[in-house]
């Protein structure tokens, strides 16, 4: 079980109010996905359910617990990767494991293997290219064992394919554990692919736009990309956050 | 290989070249030998002195090695436990600061009467003169830990603990290693000074009867020994610091 | 006024001198010498320097400083090192140095060393002198404990683990009165004739000697007066170095220069006089007790002709 | 304003526990004062013979702060050049350590012959005291430069001159500043050693006089000064650092 | 005049080898973009380009000038925006102008505004969201004087809206005074939006694995996005990428 609700969260930076009443909830196993403008407060949204700040006002709920302020609570991928330079790529990948627990390393070999990395495991971060390092990241949350799981924009520095890759691996794991996902993303179509609701935020501040609860069925293939139904879903979104950025 | 030999190589010249000035102009200029003696003097003593004094060498030696260690433990605790524990650290950093202003002069006569005239009182005085630098760059270090990365250990839910461990602690390590670096080029003198609390053998204690019979030879005799051993140390300590920060690149390419 | 000055100091010939340990009563005269203008009055100008860590010899030798303070000891040390400082004038006559203990500590001769603790420095005249003197009573130093207390003074010393230690009784012994600890004291002239050498001395070097000997006449001319000053009036001399260096301690400085003011002259014919035989005692005995190299040459070592001539 | 006001009590607070330890165990005990004077003790004498050292003091102040400024200057000028010129760093860095390890009770006799009694000798003494951690913690930090922010350097074609000055030289600030701090620490000791090479004035002197006419208060009143001047000095250095290193966050969060 | 002549360039790190052999040109005032896998090569090209380390063989001419390891000829984004911690964002971009002469802080603080950046000139990098921030390192290289520009993903981190202004933007300025650029992208669109050719690099090691010339007029605008023409071209590329991917 988990089930995340945000309520009423509003935060402000000096005199700058980046987050304006902020409520939505991510249910057991579902797939959400945040679209909003870059600046808009994504990130900052992130870091607030993971304890990182306390919010000026509202409250996070996981499984009915007040997690406000409290740490460890959810797996992360921050935006810039953040590996640790003095650990090979292997050891960083069992890092949330390891501040959780026990670290399977033989997992990790094979996720590793999963996204592309393999023959990585002992080159250390500076070695990888800027993609490389990104998927390192994602990686790592992955094998964190917390049931919720927070991701934020983790396949923007990929190319289509190795995007493409990723995504369907996501969600075969998240298929097989159900785990919660809330994702943060620039990509429309990346959106519409993996998540069952999209959440468009406004600008500065950002409040909640819009949210779209999409019918696809699951599991989803490729194929999904080239439908109609999902055009007209891209182009709805899409709208959405033309007036979003136009506001 | 080529490198590491004229890495070696380079400050050997630069030193015989200094020994040759300074040889060079001993003879010219005719200095006398109990003022500054010219370095083949001073080699002809080492060698022929060499039974008189190598057991003065083993016991500084020895002194030496045992306070470093006790320093490095010290201020390692010191910097730990003051930066786990930011209220006692505002507290005690000015601590830190007075107990180096402690003239020896001053102290060694209490020391002398607490724990007499052993070996006690030498370690206490080494152990003063190393563990400052260390706690002084290692809280640095800590202090200065990736902000990135503390995020992320923060967000995955690290214990205080965990968060020293796996990241403040290894990202400390350079700033450590400079303060280690500090600290092993003061202990040999701080094991000769703190022969002068009070003992029967050591360079220091050799050093003093040197000079006051004005042994000058002698004296310098004693800092060259002095000097290899301090460079000695130095040495050791930047090979671990090669091994032990090897593989890790500049921390923000990543 | 200022005027005045710059005259005076373009008159004036500008000498240094260099102390042996900080400025106490074996000083006086030196200080009486400058406060009471008796340099001055010999066209001396002179200032007195406290030393380095290691002592007046070397800058005496090397000519940065004109005059220092030594003592027979180590200048028979240094001329065999062939250092070029001569000792010109002994500031004291007997040495007042002996062994102190505590009273408790039932130490009243030398054969009470046996099976007691000595805290010294570290150097081999120590466990010598020890030596001549217990064999005097048929013990020997083998039974002492010799230990080195390094910078540690004598009453700290005897505090902890020390039972007896080296002092000048003039100061260290003085203080003992003061704070009201009895002393046993076995004075080395007591107990052998060689070991009465003049501590402390006054010395130049041997360049001064050939090139400025009038300036080291006049030199010691103030300074005889100086002393001769200090042993007439104790209590004045006493207050002249306590003014000249008031972070000394009143009463110590008082008590000693009490004790030592008869000391200076004693019972030479001339404050500041030497005799051969001295310096030819003392160099023996450091020779025979394995202390020096080679024997020393006493001629060069020492000289009274600077001293002024008597009325 | 509270944290400010927190920050400066409880230091003080510890000290003044630490006094007040001191005098219960000095009366409770009955420590004799020629070892150990009580607080109290020693606060009448401070008071009661501040005519008399006062002009010490400033000596010494004057001193320390000449010195120091040269001996940070020529800590910087030794990290930059050999930061600057690797060859030169190579052959030399073992002479800074070298440096170290000269005892003053070798150089005191050499320094006067060669400088006097003035203040040259003195001077050169506490910059070889202040220099050498300066140097060493500098040229660390400009050894960890951000590799990331030099590639940048060196892509947009800086020269060697303006990586130094834009990248460099503000990246190894920190590590510039623990230099200063333990710098600064040494300072003051350092002046007062340095006083013992020969001089007429000045803390160390009142304190061998003190110490050598048994004055046990005295001494401690010298140290009492020694530690205040420190603190100072070490104040300053921290309130400049806050002022330099202000708006500039961990790096690693960029 | 700027022109790049890449001639038979070969990288290895180690025992992996990089680039293979690879030649290619851009002409004065063309804009070129590379398209390839994560982790094929592209940001080592441009190190090696902009002077960072040799080529194991081959050589860089500028203007027939053999720029062959050295620096500085070049104006560059790098793929993590690599900004100064303790400089202002206005202090930042004025650096790449700074290192080669006088800064143009009138100038500065107008591009700034222009990327959505107006309010921030004094505020640091820790205070900016990821795409904040590369903004910031692109218009850091827009005001670097060097007549060649080798951007390298500089639009990743930007939403659909915010990347399709910049787009914009940097082809408003790019005309005015046609600079060359190479520009490295995942986004097929864009690299087809922007570029007068795309040349599509193979993986492990990077070879030119083939070189498209877009027929499309310029000036631009979005409406090309949405033509047949268009989407015919991204189709093709597509299909060459995933050649690349599978091989
Ligand atoms: N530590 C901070 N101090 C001050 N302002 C901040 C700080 N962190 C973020 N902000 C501001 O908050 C706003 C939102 O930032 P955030 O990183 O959440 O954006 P985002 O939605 O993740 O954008 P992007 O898609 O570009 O990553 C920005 O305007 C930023 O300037
Ligand atoms: N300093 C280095 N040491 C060793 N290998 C390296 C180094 N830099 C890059 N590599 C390797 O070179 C290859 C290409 O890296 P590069 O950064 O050029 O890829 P890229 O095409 O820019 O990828 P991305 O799109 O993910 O940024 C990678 O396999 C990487 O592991
Ligand atoms: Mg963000
Ligand atoms: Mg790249």
């Amino acid at each position: 079980m988990s089930e995340l609700v945000v309520e009423q969260v509003t935060k402000s930076f000096g005199d700058e109010q980046v987050l304006a009443d902020v409520s939505f909830s991510v249910k057991h196993g579902e797939f959400v996905s945040l679209l909003g403008p870059s600046g808009s407060g994504k990130s900052t949204l992130f870091h607030l359910i993971g304890g990182m700040y306390r919010p000026d006002a509202g409250t996070f709920y996981l499984d009915g617990n007040d997690i406000t302020g409290e740490r460890g609570a959810i797996s992360y991928t921050p935006q810039s990767p953040a590996l640790f330079p003095w650990r090979t790529i292997l050891e960083n990948v069992v890092l949330g494991a390891e501040i959780q627990g026990k670290p399977d390393y033989k997992k990790a070999r094979a996720m590793l293997e999963k996204a592309g990395l393999a023959g990585y495991e002992d080159a250390y971060p500076h070695q990888l290219s800027g993609g490389m390092r990104q998927r390192v990241a994602f990686v790592r949350a992955l094998l964190s064992p917390q049931d919720f799981i927070c991701l934020d924009e983790p396949f923007s520095a990929l190319d289509e394919f190795t995007r493409l890759e990723m995504q369907k691996w996501l969600l075969n794991i998240w298929e097989e554990n159900r785990q919660s996902i809330l994702f943060v993303t620039h990509n429309i179509e990346e959106a519409l692919y993996l998540s069952d609701r999209v959440i468009v935020l406004s600008n500065k501040p950002a409040a909640i736009k819009k949210e779209f609860t999409l019918p696809f069925e699951r599991p989803r293939d490729q194929e999904l990309l080239l439908s109609e139904e999902f055009l007209q879903w891209k182009k709805a979104i899409y709208k959405e956050l033309q007036v979003v950025n136009h506001a | 290989m080529n490198k590491i030999a004229t890495k070696t190589v380079s400050p050997i010249l630069v030193i015989v070249a200094l020994l040759l000035i300074w040889e060079a102009s001993s003879r010219l200029l005719d200095v006398p030998a109990w003022l500054l003696p010219a370095p083949t003097v001073i080699v002809q003593e080492g060698v022929a002195g060499w039974v008189n004094y190598q057991h003065h060498l083993l016991s500084t030696i020895r002194l030496s090695l045992i306070g470093f260690a006790i320093g490095v433990t010290v201020g390692l605790v010191v910097a730990i436990s003051l930066h786990l524990l930011p209220t006692v650290k505002q507290a005690f950093y000015p601590l830190l600061i007075l107990s180096q202003n402690i003239p020896i002069i001053v102290l060694a006569p209490l020391l002398v009467i607490w724990f007499g005239f052993g070996v006690m009182p030498k370690l206490i005085v080494i152990t003063l003169v190393c563990f400052f630098p260390i706690a002084v760059s290692t809280l640095d270090g800590f202090r200065q830990t990736s902000y990135e990365l503390m995020h992320y250990m923060q967000m995955a839910g690290a214990s205080k603990r965990q968060i020293f461990t796996k990241l403040e602690l290894p990202h400390a390590l350079p700033s450590f290693f400079s303060g280690l670096k500090i600290a092993a080029t003061y202990s040999v003198m701080g094991a000769v000074i703190s022969e002068w609390l009070g003992a029967n053998q050591g360079i220091g204690v050799y050093m003093t009867l040197a000079q006051s019979s004005f042994r000058t030879d002698r004296v310098f005799v004693a800092i060259f020994f002095i000097m290899v051993l301090c460079m000695i140390f130095f040495g050791i300590i930047i090979a671990l610091e090669k091994l032990l920060i090897k593989g890790r690149v500049k921390e923000e390419k990543v | 006024a200022n005027d005045d000055t710059t005259h005076q100091e373009q008159s004036l010939e500008e000498v240094t001198m260099v102390l042996d340990w900080t400025p106490n009563t074996n000083h006086t005269g030196l200080y009486v010498a400058q406060a009471e203008g008796f340099f001055e009055e010999e066209g001396l100008d002179v200032e007195i320097t406290l030393p380095g860590e290691s002592g007046a010899s070397q800058v005496v030798a090397s000519g940065k400083a004109e005059f220092g303070i030594g003592a027979q000891e180590g200048l028979t040390q240094a001329r065999t090192q062939d250092i070029p400082i001569v000792s010109i004038a002994a500031v004291i006559q007997h040495n007042t140095s002996g062994f102190a203990s505590p009273a408790d500590k039932g130490i009243t001769s030398p054969a009470d060393y046996a099976g007691k603790t000595y805290g010294g420095w570290g150097a081999p005249v120590e466990a010598a002198v020890l030596d001549s003197l217990m064999q005097q009573e048929g013990a020997s130093v083998e039974d002492v404990n010799i230990v080195n207390m390094g910078n540690s003074d004598f009453f700290t010393a005897v505090e902890r683990d020390i039972d007896f230690a080296w002092i000048y009784y003039g100061w260290t012994g003085i203080e003992a009165e003061l704070r009201d600890i009895d002393l046993n004291m076995q004075y080395l002239t007591d107990y052998s004739e060689k070991l009465d050498y003049y501590t402390p001395v006054i010395t130049t070097n041997e360049t001064m000697i050939e090139e400025n000997p009038e300036t080291i006449e006049k030199f010691l001319a103030a300074v005889s007066k100086g002393y001769n000053y200090a042993i007439d009036n104790p209590e004045e001399a006493a207050d002249i170095l306590i003014e000249a260096v008031p972070d000394l301690d009143e009463e110590l400085v008082r008590a000693s220069q009490e004790w030592l003011s008869p000391k200076y002259q004693d019972d030479a014919s001339q404050w500041g006089i030497q005799d051969e035989q001295v310096w030819a005692n003392y160099s023996d005995w450091m020779y025979e007790n394995d202390l020096l190299d080679r024997e020393l040459d006493t001629n060069g070592a020492f000289t009274n002709e600077f001293l002024p001539e008597q009325e």
